[in-house]
């Protein structure tokens, strides 16, 4: 038994157990319940088990007779029966309290929400802040922002494979399926930045598919989201005005969208407000320069079978490309 | 048995080859004196073309079929059935159906609307597109070429398509219209 | 039927002229052309524990590949092969092969008191078609076609579209390799149970491993179809262009994983349900008495089995169903914990009311009890919809499957063997490396899963091949790959315990435990022809309830291969059958298949071409040949009873 | 294991060697079969309904498949019964003759069915790659044509062996169980039939 506190009291968070909504928090407080209704189940059998066993044992090198006593048989088929029925309640609790936590977590609602529309590709998120007007869509990818302690809805689909968006402090996982588009709510009440996680397998760089929840003030909310509808700003220094010509002149116009420029390609991430993330490559490196000059040579090294083509670029190139992209703010 | 495996063993080592970092062959030279005619020295012997070790992996032609879409060569090839520019599941090839004839097609361009994809498209995945392309004739042989896509069914998948011998794989245009 | 008494003690002769009638060919196309169940359940046995070992090979590279953060053993390429192998190779080509096919081959025929298994060339036939399947996929992974796409291959992504290739096509004929062997061995067992048994023994005095072989049988002949069709569409998608999971056109990808899980959770009771069925048998010999709860434990086998059908889309609570059918699942997920607990409390009064002796396969037993509860309670867990949305796709999962599957039947397994591999071999296993095989595997089982249900709890998803040193899954992995150490060397050790009792073990006799099945009532390995004089029953215990001058079968002949066929119910006898003696054509006809199944993945004319030598073969198979003594007719009353 | 002592003995040594119907192994044998194709059977048609609540309209963009051939053939299905049934009746009485008739009557009728087979097949309105309710008609006739030519080869060897002297003892009984399976053929095609044509009609 202690082995497991052991365990548990590694570092690290537990993050299902540490929940930061109502969704989670409901479901850890039925994760306990069980856990502690299993813990006594088990303890119970165990000994029971070991006593029967302490009880019965003869030691002898050869082989026993059979005992054809069926005296205690009476008494053993009494004890079954309500060892039976209780298991039988046992289990009738657990499955109350499923329906009612399960009822509980999917209740989350309100009235006008935010919609978040979160789509699935091999191997990044792209997130979408859906509004009536183009020009009032916010683009991004693998980066939630969302106002704490209110419910929002996530419209999920998948652009190619299935995959599963899981943000374990928050709420449990749901399948974003091809052919399927499903809402769900989910509401984060502390402040902080939460990691998710693509849970379904779903190819060569399932292990490198994160996200991250940024939950914030409604205020810090409201600007970030401001921030992120303005195009891209025109590049302030002659260098960085060469890196948007290297963008726009080498494969990653092919992919990516910078709003505000004539890259328009749908098939990576918007590149827009690429400097305001935290991390980049679907949550695989932080957000440096160093880290992004890596990615942007070899991104088959760092996340081999990728979709993003390795650039060979002048090393000038690289470098205005790089201070281009820091604009980006 | 025996046979079998051996068969799978001649056939499945490179099929199933999947370089996730690949770097383009590093012989292979463009001749630039194809873009200007259109009958590039019919007479002068070429020398034997590189093989494009890309055609021998079930992988790469999926990731150029793949490619194919998303660099929306679609938008005037349509899938193979043409459109703005011609057709490439027919046996009719304009510049050639060599690999590096299409491979050039692609980085150099043509005249009457075909744009240089040069340094925009990397050199690996140029090659990946041509091994695609061809495997839309029926160019490549069918374990290689890949199956249907989850999309509106257009075609008849690559790797069922009849094998065809193509009329101008000596670089010699088909004499169209 | 007359009893007539007493007759001639039997001549010695008889023993040639049973071994004669009964005998295998000897030599290299003897080993081809033998169709004696003992001989093929002993090439199960071997051939999925060879499995068995290079899976656990497979999944000691993956362990390697996840003990430290950004490991580079493996790249994700091959580690999604290896998983996927693993995975496949563990379920398909060991667990089944093993637990259902091995085991029930070699012991169904000798405990129903038979002396070959029914349709014996048929059981031949789905040995061959199962190595087939086996080297397809091994195979494949060696010639870097390894299939990718998980154990169970989801579409789209295993689909035509995301994986290019052969991998997923071998994938799925190897599908259909095994459980075309799978559904032979069912059909099989399942005659024999029902038609072959001894005189005697009524479908209520039958041992309990057998109610559990045939509750699998039935499983299996319901549930292989689901994953036979669903594996055939996937190939059909992939060859020729079908449609069904591509959703732009009306496909549709959950499809596929209900027709799946329907085949894949009545698997897990295929796997687990022979591990009980050992554990019930064990339980009563080394408790020195009969069974507590014969009929609440034979009604939760079958129940077992029946509700193994109701539980499938708790696999998929994750993909947003209604809540309605959520809640029904969850109900049924949890039902099926009843039938379990209450074979718990019948083997723990079992024990409680006996005597117990403490031997080597008993230790293993009680291992069961320890680890398989710990995979049954989390199982509860799961059942629970908003937990699984959680550690769903997680490593709580993987630990949870593996304490259920190594717990209920690898640990069964090992109780199993120790007990059974005197009447395999002749010669008993060392009692002090079992024990030390015992406490190894123990130790290094659970250090390697228990630690993953804090992984998932952590967040880890499984399927990774690599993972970050932010994550802090670093210790917490590293301490479950050590583990890996601890039950490899474990099952070293179980491997030269075997090989030497093989040569210098203690002879074993006919009944070393003073067990009460009648597999023991005959030699320790068994002759050719099974049983000298064939039995009949007294009680469920055959051996413990037998009188003291039990009759024996007569009139059976002897110079050909000549078996009592009883009904089901009251195992009265009916008539006697001429069985099938030894041929090559289960083998040629297992080529042809073959062939025809491995062309089909490279062209679809592969199954039309390939039907030619396939049926070819099987007329070969079937066309009489040999002179067959004068059918005995019944009278007029039989005509009239088939028609009814 | 020489068992010295003397015992009582259950004498068998009257039963016979052949029997009929339910009481012969490879009946049941035959009824598991049936069991595991017809599970196929229901998990495909299963599988067509289901896809059907995957669509706006099914058959989608199309004309239900036209009846003709498929009534046909259900038609001939019904009628081979009656020399299905005759062998069966024949078997046990070991009368040969009306075994050979029936038999060759039973793969005519197999050769009429596989042909108006070929026909349907052309006639559908719809190719296995067209959408998922093509694949999953295909696949539905695929599945019942293979049981059909299956069954064909079945009579055929059957019926070779009919004209051997080995047809006696357990070969009579065979006779009987092929018509079983002849049954579960003709049971299975009505129900293919009225899956692809009736329900698209009805429901």
């Amino acid at each position: 038994m202690s082995a497991i506190f052991i365990l548990a009291g590694l570092p690290g968070d537990h993050r299902v157990l540490q929940p930061a909504g109502p969704q989670g928090a409901n479901i850890e407080w039925l994760y306990w319940v069980v856990f502690w209704i299993l813990l006594v189940v088990y303890v119970l059998v165990v000994l029971g088990f070991t006593h029967a066993g302490k009880r019965a044992y003869t030691p002898a090198r050869g082989i026993l007779p059979i005992i054809k006593d069926r005296s205690g048989d009476r008494r053993a088929a009494w004890v079954v029966g309500i060892a039976v029925t209780l298991t039988v309640l046992t289990l009738f609790a657990v499955l109350f309290m499923t329906v009612i936590t399960g009822k509980k977590v999917e209740g989350l609602t309100s009235k006008n929400p935010i919609t978040i529309q979160v789509i699935g590709h091999q191997w990044w998120w792209e997130v979408i802040y859906p509004n009536s007007q183009p020009d009032q869509t916010v683009t991004t990818a693998n980066e939630i922002h969302l106002p704490v302690g209110k419910p929002v809805v996530i419209l999920t689909n998948s652009a190619d494979v299935i995959h599963s968006f899981w943000a374990p402090n928050v709420n449990g996982k749901r399948d974003l399926l091809p052919g399927y588009s499903s809402a769900f709510w989910m509401q984060v009440d502390q402040p902080g930045t939460y990691h998710g996680q693509c849970a379904e397998f779903c190819g060569l760089q399932h292990a490198h598919m994160g996200f991250s929840i940024v939950a914030e003030s409604e205020d810090q909310f409201r600007a970030w989201k401001e921030q992120q509808l303005k195009p891209a700003p025109e590049p302030s220094s002659p260098g960085a005005g060469h890196g948007r010509e290297v963008f726009l002149t080498h494969a990653c116009v092919m992919c990516h969208t910078i709003r505000g420029t004539d890259a328009g390609s749908r098939m990576g991430p918007d590149l827009t407000h690429l400097a305001s993330r935290n991390m980049i490559a679907a949550e695989t490196l932080p957000n440096t320069r160093g880290a992004l000059a890596g990615w942007i040579i070899d991104p088959q090294r760092i996340k081999p079978g990728n979709h993003m083509a390795p650039n060979l670029l002048e090393p000038g190139d690289l470098e205005d490309l790089l201070t281009y992209l820091e604009t980006l703010q | 048995m025996l046979l079998l495996l051996g068969a799978m063993i001649l056939t499945g080592c490179k099929r199933e080859e999947r370089d996730l970092r690949p770097s383009p062959p590093a012989s292979v030279t463009i001749n630039t004196a194809q873009v200007s005619g259109l009958n590039p020295g019919a007479n002068s012997v070429p020398p034997p073309p590189p093989p494009n070790i890309y055609e021998e992996s079930a992988y790469s032609v999926s990731e150029g079929k793949r490619l194919y879409d998303q660099y929306n060569c679609v938008g005037c090839h349509a899938h193979g059935g043409g459109g703005i520019g011609p057709p490439l599941m027919d046996n009719n090839w304009i510049y050639g159906s060599e690999p590096q004839n299409i491979f050039a097609t692609i980085i150099q361009g043509r005249p009457n609307g075909m744009p240089s994809f040069r340094n925009r498209i990397p050199e690996y995945q140029a090659w990946e597109i041509v091994a695609y392309v061809r495997s839309l004739s029926g160019l490549l042989p069918s374990d290689v070429a890949p199956a249907h896509n989850d999309e509106l069914y257009m075609k008849p998948s690559e790797q069922s398509m009849p094998k065809q011998t193509p009329t101008g794989v000596t670089g010699q245009p088909e004499k169209s219209q | 039927m007359a009893i007539s008494e007493p007759i001639i003690a039997a001549p010695a002769h008889r023993d040639q002229q049973l071994s004669r009638t009964w005998g295998q060919p000897p030599g290299f196309w003897g080993w081809f052309k033998n169709v004696h169940h003992t001989a093929i359940g002993i090439r199960y046995m071997v051939t999925s524990f060879i499995f068995f070992l290079l899976g656990g090979v497979l999944a000691g590279i993956l362990r390697w590949q996840l003990a430290r953060p950004e490991n580079n053993a493996v790249g994700p390429d091959l580690y999604n092969q290896i998983f996927t192998v693993h995975g496949s190779t563990m379920i398909f080509l060991f667990a089944v092969p093993m637990m259902f096919q091995g085991f029930g081959v070699y012991l169904v025929p000798l405990i129903c008191g038979a002396r070959n298994i029914a349709f014996p060339r048929l059981n031949a036939f789905s040995y061959y078609i199962y190595l087939v399947g086996g080297l397809l996929l091994w195979g494949g992974l060696l010639l870097n076609t390894g299939a990718d796409a998980g154990w169970f291959s989801y579409v789209p992504l295993s689909g035509p579209e995301f994986t290019a290739g052969k991998r997923s096509d071998i994938w799925a004929q190897m599908i259909t390799f095994t459980e075309v062997s799978a559904l032979a061995v069912a059909i099989c067992i399942a005659t024999t149970i029902l038609r072959h048994r001894a005189p005697g023994m009524t479908l209520n005095r039958m041992p309990i491993i057998l109610w559990e072989k045939l509750t699998i049988a039935i499983a299996v002949i319901f549930a292989m179809p689901a994953v036979m069709v669903v594996s055939s569409m996937l190939l059909m998608d992939r060859t020729i262009n079908t449609q069904f999971f591509n959703p732009s056109v009306g496909g549709d990808v959950l499809l596929y994983q209900h027709l799946f899980w329907f085949f894949g959770h009545p698997e897990v009771y295929i796997i687990f349900l022979p591990g009980t069925a050992i554990i019930s048998t064990l339980v009563p010999v080394f408790s020195r008495r009969h069974i507590f709860g014969y009929v609440p434990i034979v009604t939760s086998v079958v129940a077992t089995g029946f509700l193994g059908f109701s539980v499938w889309v708790h696999h998929m609570f994750a993909t947003g169903l209604p809540q309605m059918s959520e809640s029904f699942f969850t109900a049924a997920s949890l039902m099926i914990v009843i039938p379990t607990a209450t074979q718990f409390y019948c083997w723990m009064a079992t024990i409680w009311h006996g005597r117990l002796q403490f031997k080597l396969p008993m230790l293993w037993v009680f291992g069961f009890f320890f680890v398989f509860l710990i995979g049954g309670l989390s199982g509860v867990m799961l059942a629970s919809v908003p937990l699984d949305w959680q550690v769903h796709d997680t490593f709580f999962i993987v630990a949870h499957f593996h304490y259920v599957l190594i717990g209920g039947a690898l640990f069964p397994m090992f109780a199993g063997l120790y007990f059974w591999i005197p009447k395999f071999t002749g010669r008993m296993m060392d009692d002090h490396l079992g024990r030390i095989h015992f406490w190894l595997f123990f130790v290094g089982f659970n250090l390697t899963f228990f630690t993953m249900h804090f992984l998932g709890l952590r967040g880890m998803p499984r399927r990774v091949y690599t993972y970050t040193p932010e994550m802090h899954w670093g210790t917490l992995n590293l301490l479950s790959s050590v583990g890996v150490l601890f039950m490899t060397a474990g099952v070293l050790v179980f491997l030269v315990n075997f090989f030497r009792s093989k040569r210098y073990g203690k002879l074993a006799g006919a009944d070393p435990w003073g067990a009460g099945t009648l597999e023991w009532a005959t030699s320790s390995p068994p002759p050719a022809y099974n049983f000298l004089e064939l039995p009949t029953v007294n009680g469920r215990e055959a051996l413990w309830d037998a009188e003291p001058n039990q009759p024996i079968v007569g009139g059976i002949r002897e110079d050909i291969p000549e078996m009592l066929v009883t009904n089901s119910l009251d195992s009265e006898p009916q008539y006697k059958e001429e069985m099938p003696g030894p041929s090559i054509w289960p083998f040629l006809t297992s080529i042809a298949v073959s062939i025809a199944f491995i062309w089909s993945i490279f062209s679809p004319w592969g199954i039309a071409y390939g039907a030619i030598p396939v049926t070819i073969a099987l007329i070969g198979w079937l066309w009489p040949r040999g002179k067959s003594p004068t059918p005995r007719y019944d009278n007029p009353r039989m005509e009239k009873s088939w028609n009814g | 294991m020489e068992r010295l002592r003397e015992r009582p003995i259950l004498d068998v040594s009257g039963l016979p060697s052949v029997a009929f119907g339910r009481a012969n192994t490879t009946w049941f044998a035959n009824v598991l079969y049936m069991t595991i194709e017809g599970t196929m059977f229901a998990l495909v048609i299963a599988s067509y309904f289901y896809l059907r609540t995957r669509s706006q309209d099914w058959p989608p963009y199309q004309l239900p498949p036209s009846l003709w051939y498929g009534v046909a053939n259900a038609v001939v299905f019904l009628l081979s019964v009656i020399p299905a049934r005759i062998a069966q009746r024949a078997a046990p009485e070991g009368d040969r003759r009306q075994i050979r008739i029936a038999l060759l009557a039973l793969a005519a009728f197999a050769v009429v069915n596989m042909v108006i087979r070929g026909f349907e097949f052309t006639a559908l309105n719809c190719r296995w790659y067209d959408n998922a309710y093509g694949s999953a008609v295909w696949a539905l006739i695929g599945l019942h044509t293979g049981h059909l030519i299956t069954e064909f080869v079945e009579t055929l060897t059957i019926l070779a062996i009919s004209f051997t002297d080995k047809m006696e003892g357990t070969r009579l009984a065979d006779v009987a169980i092929n018509s079983d399976y002849w049954y579960f053929v003709v049971i299975t095609a009505v129900i293919v039939d009225f899956v692809i044509y009736g329900t698209t009609r009805l429901l």
